[in-house]
């Protein structure tokens, strides 16, 4: 079993005609993904990556019966997709795109509170199950199939432990890139809740970094609702304090919060080892299973 | 984006905010022109982008000629955290009986913007909201519908704001949402709004940061960017399009993606090293990139050894082997030890054409900055 | 029993300093309903019709644990006045304000959606449980308590069939102005719910009237799940087709519908007799009881 | 409240929808100068609140100087409906190769804006609505959020508009959706818009209805409303403030709230008369008022007996009274016979000033009718 995207996930690229769009659709088509359609508006018609391409997503849930979308569109633009997938109930949407502005990605996690949609990222590696799919732009030739799930608000960084986990023979059941964007569709505890509902799921693999409040909340969750074991690495714990002019922000999130050392403790205190490097953090998930 | 003082202070009053009258000057004779022209008392204040610009010295009121030159003489030139001070703001002093603050941000935690009222303003609000939260007035917005204006007059009540310019400062509080929503902005706030003797308000300061990623719709505000760094590595850094920050050690850092160089910092520290910067080359990183990161790092007197540190997801590892090689190429000597780890897409291919003539390679991250930290050490020695 | 309000209904009156607002506090104080605030911006401290006036909703329900509260704010402002009503979670809005924008109603009620709080009006006479409270304009003599619930889309068609009810010692539950604009919080439906699952309330009157399609579907709603018996007057059978210039009000609303006819037999077929005159709707409930 | 076709393409063509080039003209002359600057052919449009203007005449074709005068000739002045003709728009015939249809309005039943487009457009799109419903895509819009630009797109597509205007006509959508709200619309239509053989769209007719209880916050377009009813007491009603329709019956009709009123007609028709008007005085109303309904049903030569019906919630029944003794004392003789019945707040007060010597007195509003068409029909033997 897995979360989110399995090999059955019927895919539709939004923005498949782009060079990023189509060079990725390919790439999961190539890793076994079942990409059925591309949507671009205009572009109804041509093929693209050996599917079909629609003007819109509703037409490619119609003809193709797509239930998931990957959103490659330009951030400009992208809110507009995030919308039009949202409306569409699709049950996943991975929205890949860097650089979406702040109130448009309120606007957009407004909405989303209202559907059964999940929406993972923005500005995220995406959604990878080994084997089965994967719905980003995840290497998927460091994943292979197991029993850890992975959750990171990072890409690079995921890819790091995931390296770590896969050289020493553990696979995973699904990946989860949630992005590192101030609004994002699936929190720290959103994924974290779809693994713990999974069976299949022996142990859990999260890595946050600074900023926000999304590990310390997640801390909260895992000591009181879950029992799956958890290992963490938070990133950044030698960052210099940014620079501000504005205090609004900081009154808002208070003091003292969002550093790495509010994390790392908060976890802890939720009995949730935080390596101190990647390969640690695989330690403690080896020593899980 | 942070605008100056002055720039979001003209945008506040163009969408009818009041503000105290004031000039922009650049030199001592504009600054005393401008106090003979607004009429004295006179705050002269630094256009850096610097928190506790008072405390710093960096804005003295002046009573007359005299004292306003010694102000502009001060203050002109002066490095302010980092900052050369090239441009004051020449304002009129405003008398006042009351200072309240009002403010507009993202509620990141709740995913919505949140509008706030204090009426004690005029210090550091961030001590009264963690001291005396209570008398900071908060009213979260639902970005569908945007501020209704019972919500502004509600904050104002709440606060405490005197009675008789709650009017007045709801009035602010709906323009400054205004502006934050329509500017893009990330925070927008007014401290001090000041009450004067007569009920009137006055914004005696101002602050706009807008959303970086938002800016390709407001090209008038992009126009007004504007950085004054003293830092040359900084300057360049903005040239090059990094996302940099230069930090105190010795081990000069490159990678991709922001979490794994906070990691490789933190790895770093954690063996013993010193980071001398972050550097983040971003995803998909062609060679040029390569090779200005590398002019980065080097440029860089404190550095003694540098990491290299890639994992390739849209980044092709053998695009930034021909990179470094074609950057440290150009070198008679390598001038600073460079320690190179490749991962992910095509890392092996990058490892085989990487020239272990130029550089030392390492295939795990953890061995990469050991070494790197031990090379550092090696040079310290 | 009845519904919406009763005696401990607790309420604040928006507007409470207006000439309507006021003369109108006063009316419902002497009926004898449980008024304990007013609600204005800038006139917190002051008191009128005996009772204190706040700045903010919220603070009246802070103070006064107010939770119903009657609108009389004026056309331009009654949308704000809405929303601050619905965002401080009253149990109940009543909206006499006649004249708002039918899109600032569209937006009031895409909120009320939301919400568990029931909105009555816009543009309504109001609601009254005979003997317990009114919140609105009604004239309160004119009603007796008794076990048939009322509901109108018209104010003084409404007097006019509770007036034939009394008159002939029939008393009323609550009767329920619901108002005749073309976005309204609360529709037949609705308040044929609310009497439904009243005990007390063994039949049910109501006045309809031409446009829309609020009866037609209340008929359907009669038809499958009511088993009070309901009977109906519908105002409008002799009134000339309205002149229009757009056509997409007719689109969307189809032909052939909202007409006094289209009603009359949606409610007929659903088994509800429908009377020539409003003494043959009394007469017709004095057959229920 | 309806705008004229002139009226409305202006403020369509502002917003950058594309129109015709066009000319308001009010005197022949001035129609034949349009036509000769404009270059023919050019269509001749009376510009009155009518639906289908060009089957009663509304509409003529023209393409030389001479059609012009005729057409001009025949339409201005022109009686088309009850409405006077008083001015014609003069404007550039298009070629067209393809006719669409863009309509925005509320949707009653879902409480939310709709947008509508059909390929199927320059006809009776009421009738295309009801024969082929699927020929008309419609896009419901949440008003939390406005219409979104893939909305607008997705009805243009789902519409099957030819591919190479599907932007444009989107485009064209978005604007008349941004129009409708912040004109606070009740309907904006542009039926039909026209495709050229090039590629381009016009909008060839313009509908912009809009909220009359909004006009307070749209001073300009209330500026716009002028009504040329060729019908004196309609014109009256509107002075006087009132909600009247004229019918062809001789029982005047006079109430309080349009409920009351429908239903008072209604019983009318029921014990067989014949309404000679909807006249509602509103809540609230006062003696004035009541002094001018009466005149207004007194002034229409085909009442012959009227029947007052008031039901005093906020109005109050003993200042109705003193209106109507107050209205009828004036004459030396009432001209039709008045039935008056009162009901609610002091509506016993009122019973007891009534002037019985003016007017005649029931209890309830079914004997109040029976009365009243008794009257009528006494009159009429």
């Amino acid at each position: 079993m897995s979360v989110l995207v399995d090999a059955d996930t019927r895919v539709v690229v939004q923005g498949i005609t782009g060079g990023e769009g189509k060079f990725h659709a390919e790439q999961m088509i190539e890793y076994g993904t079942n990409v059925v359609a591309g949507a671009v508006p205009g572009k109804g018609g041509q093929e693209v990556a050996g599917v079909p391409v629609y003007d819109t997503v509703h037409e490619a849930v119609r003809q193709e019966d797509a239930d998931a979308s990957v959103v490659f569109v330009p951030p400009a633009f992208a809110a507009d997709a995030l919308f039009e997938a949202l409306d569409t109930s699709l049950d996943l949407v991975v929205a890949i795109t860097e650089g979406i502005p702040t109130q448009d990605m309120a606007t957009v996690n407004r909405r989303l509170s209202e559907t059964d949609t999940h929406l993972v990222g923005p500005n995220c590696p995406g959604v990878i199950t080994p084997g089965e799919a994967k719905l980003g732009i995840l290497p998927g030739n460091i994943f292979a199939s197991g029993n850890v799930g992975l959750v990171s608000r990072s890409g690079t960084l995921t890819y790091q432990v995931v390296d770590n986990l896969t050289n020493r023979g553990i696979g995973q059941t699904t990946a989860i890139g949630i992005g590192g964007d101030p609004i994002i569709g699936t929190s720290f505890i959103d994924a974290l809740e779809l693994f713990e509902a999974d069976p299949e799921t022996e142990a859990v693999a999260m890595c946050g970094e600074i900023g926000g409040e999304d590990e310390e909340e997640a801390a909260e969750y895992i000591a009181t609702q879950m029992d799956t074991p958890v290992a963490a690495f938070i990133a950044g714990r030698t960052a210099p304090p940014g620079k501000r002019m504005g205090h609004a922000g900081a009154i808002v999130s208070g003091s003292g919060t969002g550093t790495a050392e509010s994390k790392i403790n908060a976890l802890n205190d939720a009995g949730v080892p935080v390596g101190d490097t990647p390969e640690e953090v695989a330690d403690h998930i080896e020593g899980y299973l | 984006m942070r605008l100056h003082e002055y720039q979001a202070k003209g945008i506040f009053a163009d969408a009818g905010i009041p503000t105290p009258d004031s000039r922009l000057a650049t030199s001592v004779d504009e600054v005393v022109d401008a106090g003979a022209a607004l009429g004295y008392p006179v705050a002269v204040k630094a256009q850096v982008h610097v928190g506790g610009r008072g405390k710093a010295g960096g804005i003295e009121i002046a009573t007359d000629d005299d004292e306003l030159r010694e102000a502009a003489d001060a203050i002109l030139g002066m490095d302010l955290k980092g900052y050369h001070v090239d441009r004051v703001l020449v304002e009129s002093a405003v008398d006042f009986v009351n200072e309240l603050y009002l403010g507009v941000t993202m509620d990141r935690g709740e995913g919505e913007p949140v509008a706030m009222v204090s009426s004690e303003g005029g210090v550091d609000i961030e001590s009264v909201a963690e001291e005396t939260p209570e008398a900071i007035a908060r009213e979260g917005v639902d970005p569908a519908f945007g501020m209704h204006p019972y919500q502004a007059r509600k904050a104002v009540y709440e606060a405490g704001v005197p009675r008789d310019v709650s009017r007045a400062v709801a009035s602010v509080l709906e323009t400054l949402y205004d502006l934050w929503e329509s500017k893009d902005a990330s925070e927008a706030e007014i401290n001090p709004l000041m009450v004067t003797d007569g009920g009137d308000v006055v914004a005696a300061d101002a602050v706009l940061n807008v959303d970086d990623d938002a800016l390709f719709r407001h090209p008038d505000l992009a126009d007004m960017e504007e950085e004054s760094y003293t830092d040359d590595l900084e300057r360049k850094a903005g040239e090059y399009g990094f996302d940099y920050v230069r930090l105190s050690g010795n081990v000069g850092i490159i990678g991709n993606g922001a979490g794994l160089v906070m990691a490789t910092l933190d790895l770093v520290d954690h063996y013993g090293g010193d980071p001398a910067n972050f550097l983040d080359i971003g995803g998909g990183a062609k060679a040029e990139r390569v090779t200005n990161a590398l002019d980065m790092v080097f440029s860089d007197p404190n550095v003694d050894s540098v990491v290299f540190n890639i994992f390739g997801g849209i980044t092709r590892g053998d695009e930034v082997a021909r990179g470094i090689n074609d950057a440290l190429s150009q070198f008679d000597e390598i001038p600073k030890p460079v320690v190179v780890r490749l991962a992910g897409t095509n890392a092996s291919e990058g490892m085989e054409i990487l020239d272990t003539s130029l550089v030392q390679v390492e295939e795990t991250l953890e061995d990469a900055v050991q070494r790197a930290v031990a090379n550092a050490e090696e040079v310290q020695s």
